[in-house]
């Protein structure tokens, strides 16, 4: 038996307290709600909008970094001024962006090659168009680093870097080089040397002769530039480049390795650069002496070389010196007033190259004519310009940001004329004195991005380029041409030039591609030179050509490469098993064998079978792909027959150069491997001649070898004199198909 | 004029629960970004119930040191026709709101008799409402016995929740396994205490267990019998032997609501409890409790895992109400603080004086106000931002190292300050204010 | 008329009833979870802690989606000479904070082995560090692997609580048996629902133990181990046996610094239990997990009622904070009405703006302002006082009709406005300025 009341009793609440709570602004104890809230009968004005919404998360805005530049301390306050115009509109709330890699600065990172539907509709077309157009922006509108320059990226798919779309970054037929390589801040300068004429024939032209003594860098350069010039636009890597700068002992010593990219301070990128140009020019200088056997001057010398002559001299004595030193590269420092000990680029480079190549300063030493210490005075002058002149700017940020302000520093063109012994520069000719005329025709620069973070870039003048535009910027893998005027603006935050070619007008040489085809020594074709410690007793499979073989324009070859994983792919992983393909596996040559393809008596027998020597440390041998046991590339005990990489490579360029055909199986990818181009005229890939279009799919060779030929390839480990042969007559099934008209047929079986 | 209970749905409306607005995982309502509205709205009514007044009535001013008698909710003492009338009153020694149960017509004998009062006085029990006092009283006509326990607004009986149709549902709630076994750890703990401290329960009626917050009951009658059969003298044990007996008929009562009555009747209990749609380990426990089996703690052991799960709800509940007050202490602050902002800004008195807000101190407050506040968009548009406004104002409470660009009206200038050096502006131009 | 219970005028405190906080009768109870009268400053700290941001540094952007790293801690992984560095982070996606964890150097063979992140992630343990994700990354320089998990502000490990001196303390924390008790019911349920999915805690390591309030502990490391040694094939039945071994080593190592170490020099596991000087129901238990008697549910039956006791000061801790956020419901509100009032008002746009002027229709909003914040006294001393903005800020909300007298600073004219048209007003600007 119970009782209740049948609804809650509603009673009047209290309209106010009485005393009303006080509630201090300080103490966090005391309630909010002391104070009662009136009765209200419409909805409450504190009410928010039901459908309003707000968003999270997004990454906090940093301050732009030239406010940041300009800002002084004005009593307590950072202070600094504000354009309208570059900066927007104050208090503007951004857009929520998600941090995604499908667009950078609103520019759509172009599909994977093998995401591309077969078939492109126009909407597609357009949309790429759109969106290349958008990339190669030199201009920004939000005041960031435009487009163009911003660095430049490898995504890569499961299928590796070929997938990736490099095409829609370059459409000239200038080659880029790609950025998944040692030490890729080389590669502004590098295309900087290889559109010189005078620098590019010097190092195709060392490629006539042999150098297989030792490793050259002059060798590389030069298979390298050949390779960006054979390409045609398409991109290239500066792999065995790179590889001989990873073993060389002083570019170690020197500091000269980058370690992977690891983030280095603008200062420090900006020396690095500098230091790599001192040294390549040095060694460049002594590789041609070591090849040509040489005691004096280089013509790399003749080429780039100041002459800087010091004489040393004394009024207490009649001891003078006189020394003359060549350089290739100069190092431009800003001026330091004597009035105020500050430090200034003063108004032109003009002015700084006058004051570092006019030198005068006393020296107290100990005299070793006259045997007392007294004065010297020490007098170095600049004895003669070379054709080709490489500026160091050995500037801080600070001496940067003023050179942004200071109009035509870095000049399109100057004169120089001796006088007296003295050089003299200057930007004009006016009274048509006697002078050397220079003109600008490339700088690297330093990019750095909003968020702090630097890279090298180069603009080139390419004078017989096809466009009106004769100036190109060369952002790794991007190339695109550029007005002259936005090439000699420096105004921009994001961008400082850091190393400045000039070149005399008076020399004009045009380029000659094909300079290493006079006097060609390819007697390596018909020799064995196996790398040191290599055994007397070696096992032998193939038979060295002979002279009367000499390969010529469309000798067929077969060729098949193996390689080792150096290192292997990295990938990123998620839980909820998405992965992503980092870093691709690092492979490396270990053997190339090439079989003679011509119809003959020694149709199908091998003539290279060359095991290339590898001294750095093997990750995987691969072996159940490659055939390759562990020891076979190590001379100190292989049975195989070593050879130097430089070797191998040399009778591969000279087949290509001789213009022979090859034939093989994926010889993209073992071309990208032994880091030749190849152009498509001279290829024969039975990859492609048998892949199914439809499905989208690749064929195997030993697949293939089965149904077609009816033969079962070796089972056990490869073998790439047996994978090219087997590619040869793949090829002549090939053909026989096609001239019967069953290829069709053969495919849909 | 007559006032009403409030108004809570005009208080923060919200979109109709059939209405489901699209949110993505980074977009939050005005409603995300507060105290959740159920949670809210039951706090006040909590409030509210505690603010009722009785304008005009009969009761008396004042029994001892209680006045402002608001009745709560009638019933009938087990066995007998007393009412047992229980008000809020509030004490006139602290001001504090308490529970005052009136017994009407009990004659105790001498003041021994309400000595088991403080026995029950220091239980420290969460499932047992706190008793604080006895006293005998005529103030409202006769012979009353009155006790003064703890006041827990907006609380329904069990008898109530689980068997009653009331205003606000159309059927008694259900009951679940799941709820059986929380009431099953709870009132275990209740029992355990009071054992402990050498007491017994002894009525579990179903009307002296309140609801004080979803799924947390405590008993609510507790020391009534002690005083009441003060004088017939039952061992302690026996007394503790029939507390696990009465616990386990009352679960089975309320387990009986499970199932159809026609299924159950003329069933012995044991009977029953097979017949019941639940767990077998819900079973076991129950007919434990029925057949007298042992002692509370050897009941601890058979529900232990139970118990475990219980400690783990209660602990992600402490979690959730930690970070809702987490909200709501740092919404205390931003009140302060905008205030603080509000004082500061465009004071009349120095808009003549226009060193006062252009220079010093005063300065970077007056940009920062329409940093936070008046926001635009791209095209010019006011930007409304709730999140925005409570962001920058949390940091800036906070005096975080996070640097902003302050740009003048005139857009020639600009100030980069962070928000610690901000916070140290307003506390300082606050400082002088007041010390003016 | 007023309507106001009679003896209203006897109260003695300040504050009404419906916001006085009860007290407990028995405080050391309400301790196990936080100290009472620190629970505002602790979330408090909380907050502030949330918000700390690195304004310059070298850590990368962004992790994934994860931005706005502040680094937390720093340990060594068991066993190896990895370091395991937590970092704050914010989620570019949800917009919430969570913690990074990363283990330096870690090579990952293929997403296989992070697939026991799935097992974990709904686990839903109040003892257990939540874990979402985890995934492999190169950001840092080498190759990593970062973990995210639920992110606890001003946490700290067990191991720098109870064996290092901290910059707030001279000692390390004493363990009292307690505390030990705690510690084991926490840690027990941690296990229970660990093992109920098929899984193994796997390191019992201090490092990984964090204490995110008073005496509330979690595992932070769950999953590591998984991860880390996935190629290794351990049954899960052995995993879990070791779990209770190392969880008596754990305990064991709590309760060794209760005594002088020479007192236990040399002595076996199970000897220096018996020197401790605790009860003996302690050692009982600790014996059973050093003695790997069973499983985990059969220690929960002997704990059983020490985890009745966590049952009963859980429910007081949740009593408590309700009881803190009954005082704190309207903050929201004030915050909500504070902000509309500060983006109506004085935005730069309106300076030229023809209905802010004096004969404007929003003029009033202007005036209401000054009347609110910007009042003096007769000496022309600012007036400073927070209950009067509440004051007129609720009537405000409310929309009451009570009138104002509006005067300009000038004292040339006046304006008198009930508080339903100045509701009005400012509703309508806010409208505009929405729509514009």
């Amino acid at each position: 038996k119970t009782v209740l009341f049948a609804n809650p009793l509603v009673y009047p609440s209290m309209e106010h307290d009485t005393q009303p709570t006080a509630i201090s602004i300080d103490k966090d104890d005391d309630p909010l709600n002391g104070v009662k809230l009136p009765y209200y009968s419409d909805t409450l004005l504190s009410a928010w909008p039901i459908h309003a919404k707000f968003t999270l998360g997004a990454m906090p805005e940093k301050i732009d970094p030239e406010i940041l530049h300009s800002s002084k301390r004005v009593q307590q306050f950072l202070v600094a001024p504000y354009d309208h115009d570059k900066f927007g509109k104050r208090n503007v709330s951004t857009k929520f962006q998600a941090i995604k890699k499908l667009t950078k600065n609103g520019v759509k990172v172009p599909k994977f090659i093998s995401e591309r539907a077969t078939l492109e509709t126009e909407n597609s077309k357009s949309e790429t168009l759109k969106n290349q157009t958008s990339m190669f922006e030199y201009t920004s509108r939000t005041n960031n680093v435009p487009n163009c320059f911003s660095k430049v990226e490898i995504l890569y798919s499961k299928f590796g870097v070929d997938d990736f779309d490099f095409d829609f970054y370059n459409v000239t037929k200038y080659a880029g080089l790609e950025t998944n390589v040692s030490n890729s801040y080389c590669n502004p300068l590098l295309q900087v040397y290889r559109f010189d004429p005078l620098l590019f024939n010097f190092a195709v032209s060392s490629l006539s002769q042999e150098a297989l003594e030792s490793d050259l860098l002059l060798s590389e350069l030069g298979y390298l530039f050949d390779m960006l010039v054979k390409a045609n636009g398409k991109h290239c890597c500066a792999a065995n480049f790179q590889r001989l700068m990873c073993l060389l002992p002083e570019v170690k010593k020197l500091g000269l390795l980058d370690d992977d990219g690891r983030i280095k301070d603008s200062y420090g990128q900006r020396r690095l650069i500098q230091a790599f140009n001192k040294y390549l020019l040095i060694r460049l200088s002594t590789d041609e002496k070591t090849q040509r056997n040489l005691q004096v001057s280089s013509n790399l010398d003749s080429i780039m070389g100041i002459y800087v002559e010091t004489i040393v001299s004394s009024v207490f004595c009649n001891a003078r010196e006189r020394t003359m030193d060549v350089m290739h590269s100069f190092d431009i420092a800003s001026l330091s007033t004597n009035a105020t000990n500050h430090k200034t680029i003063g108004n032109s480079v003009l002015t700084c190259m006058e004051t570092c190549m006019n030198r005068h300063v006393q020296q107290q030493i100990a005299c070793s004519v006259c045997g007392r210490q007294h004065l010297v005075e020490v007098v170095t002058s600049v004895a003669k310009l070379p054709p080709l002149l490489s500026l160091n700017l050995n500037l801080n940020d600070e001496e940067l940001n003023e050179l942004r302000d200071t109009k035509g520093w870095l000049p399109s063109e100057f004169y120089f004329a001796k006088n007296q012994g003295r050089g003299f520069f200057s930007p004009t000719n006016d009274n048509n004195i006697p002078a050397d005329h220079f003109e600008l025709v490339a700088y690297v620069a330093q990019i750095t991005s909003k968020e702090g973070l630097n890279h090298l870039v180069s603009l080139i003048r390419i004078d017989d380029a096809p466009t009106e535009m004769k100036w190109h910027l060369f952002n790794d893998f991007l190339v695109m041409p550029l007005p002259e005027s936005e090439v000699m603006n420096f105004s921009s935050w994001w961008k400082r030039p850091i190393i400045a070619v000039y070149r005399n007008t008076a020399i004009s040489v045009p380029f000659a591609f094909d300079i290493f085809k006079r006097n060609l020594n390819d007697s390596i074709l018909y020799r064995d030179h196996f790398a040191e410690g290599t055994r007397k007793s070696r096992t032998i499979e193939y038979e060295l050509l002979t002279k009367e073989e000499a390969p010529t324009p469309g000798t067929l070859v077969a060729i098949d490469a193996e390689f080792v994983q150096l290192a292997p792919a990295q990938y990123e992983f998620k839980s909820d098993g998405k992965s992503s393909l980092v870093c691709p596996r690092k492979l490396s040559l270990a053997r190339v064998s090439v079989i003679r393809g011509e119809d003959g008596p020694k149709y199908g027998v091998p003539f290279i079978d060359d095991y290339i020597s590898t001294t750095v440390a093997i990750d995987d041998y691969l072996t159940s792909y490659s055939g390759i046991e562990p020891g076979d590339l190590d001379s100190a005990v292989s049975t195989k027959s070593l050879v130097d990489l430089r070797t191998a490579y040399r009778k591969l360029w000279l087949l290509l150069n001789m213009g022979c055909v090859f034939v093989g199986h994926g010889l993209k990818s073992d071309f990208r491997t032994i880091n030749i181009q190849v152009p498509q005229e001279q290829v024969r890939d039975t990859i492609n001649m048998f892949y199914l279009k439809k499905e989208k799919r690749v064929l195997s060779l030993k697949f293939l070898v089965y149904i077609l030929l009816n033969e079962r390839v070796q089972t056990g480990n490869h073998d790439s004199i047996e994978d090219a042969r087997s590619a040869l007559l793949l090829y002549r099934k090939y053909l026989d198909l096609e001239a019967r008209g069953e290829l069709q047929i053969a495919l849909n079986k | 004029h007559m006032l009403f209970p409030p108004n809570y749905h005009l208080y923060a409306p919200a979109a109709p629960p059939h209405i489901q607005i699209k949110q993505y995982p980074n977009e939050r309502l005005a409603e995300d970004l507060f105290i959740p509205n159920q949670l809210r709205e039951t706090i006040q009514k909590k409030n509210e119930e505690s603010l009722q007044v009785l304008p005009m009535s009969n009761l008396p001013d004042a029994i001892d040191v209680y006045h402002s008698l608001y009745p709560i909710s009638q019933s009938f003492e087990e066995g007998s026709d007393r009412r047992s009338i229980i008000y809020k009153a509030v004490s006139n020694v602290d001001g504090k709101l308490y529970a005052l149960r009136r017994i009407e017509n009990v004659n105790i004998p001498n003041e021994k008799s309400l000595a088991p009062v403080n026995s029950w006085k220091d239980l420290g029990c969460a499932n047992v409402v706190r008793l604080y006092e006895a006293f005998t009283t005529g103030a409202f006509g006769d012979l009353s016995l009155v006790m003064i326990y703890d006041y827990h607004p907006l609380s329904s009986t069990l008898m109530e929740r689980h068997f009653y149709k009331m205003s606000d549902r159309e059927f008694p709630e259900l009951i679940t396994e799941d709820l059986l076994w929380i009431y099953i750890v709870e009132l275990t703990n209740a029992i355990s205490m009071v054992h402990s401290k050498n007491l017994a329960v002894r009525t579990f009626d179903q009307s002296k267990i309140i609801i004080t917050n979803k799924n947390r009951i405590r008993f609510s009658g507790c020391g009534i019998a002690d005083i009441l059969d003060f004088e017939t003298n039952e061992d302690m044990e026996s007394l503790q032997k029939a507390d696990l007996r009465l616990f386990g008929s009352l679960i089975l009562n309320l387990a009986k609501s499970t199932i159809f009555p026609q299924k159950i009747q003329n069933l012995s209990d044991l009977e029953i409890v097979n017949a019941l749609g639940l767990s077998s380990g819900f079973k076991d426990a129950l007919k434990w409790l029925l057949n007298e089996e042992g002692t509370i703690r050897d009941f601890q052991q058979i529900i232990c895992d139970q118990t475990m799960k219980v400690v783990n709800g209660l602990q992600m509940s402490c979690d959730f109400m930690e970070s809702v007050l987490g909200l709501e202490v740092e919404n205390a602050r931003l009140v302060r603080l905008m205030t603080k902002l509000d004082f500061v800004s465009d004071r009349p008195e120095f808009q003549l004086d226009h060193s006062w807000s252009e220079t010093g101190e005063r300065y970077p407050i007056k940009l920062f106000r329409d940093y936070v506040f008046h926001q635009v968009d791209e095209a010019g548009k006011p930007v409304l931002d709730l999140t925005h406004v409570i962001s920058c104002l949390n940091k800036l409470d906070a005096g975080v190292e996070e640097r902003l660009l302050l740009v003048n009206q005139e857009e020639t200038s600009c100030i980069i300050i962070s928000y610690k050096e901000l916070k140290n502006c307003v506390e300082e131009t606050f400082k002088f204010l007041r010390g003016r």
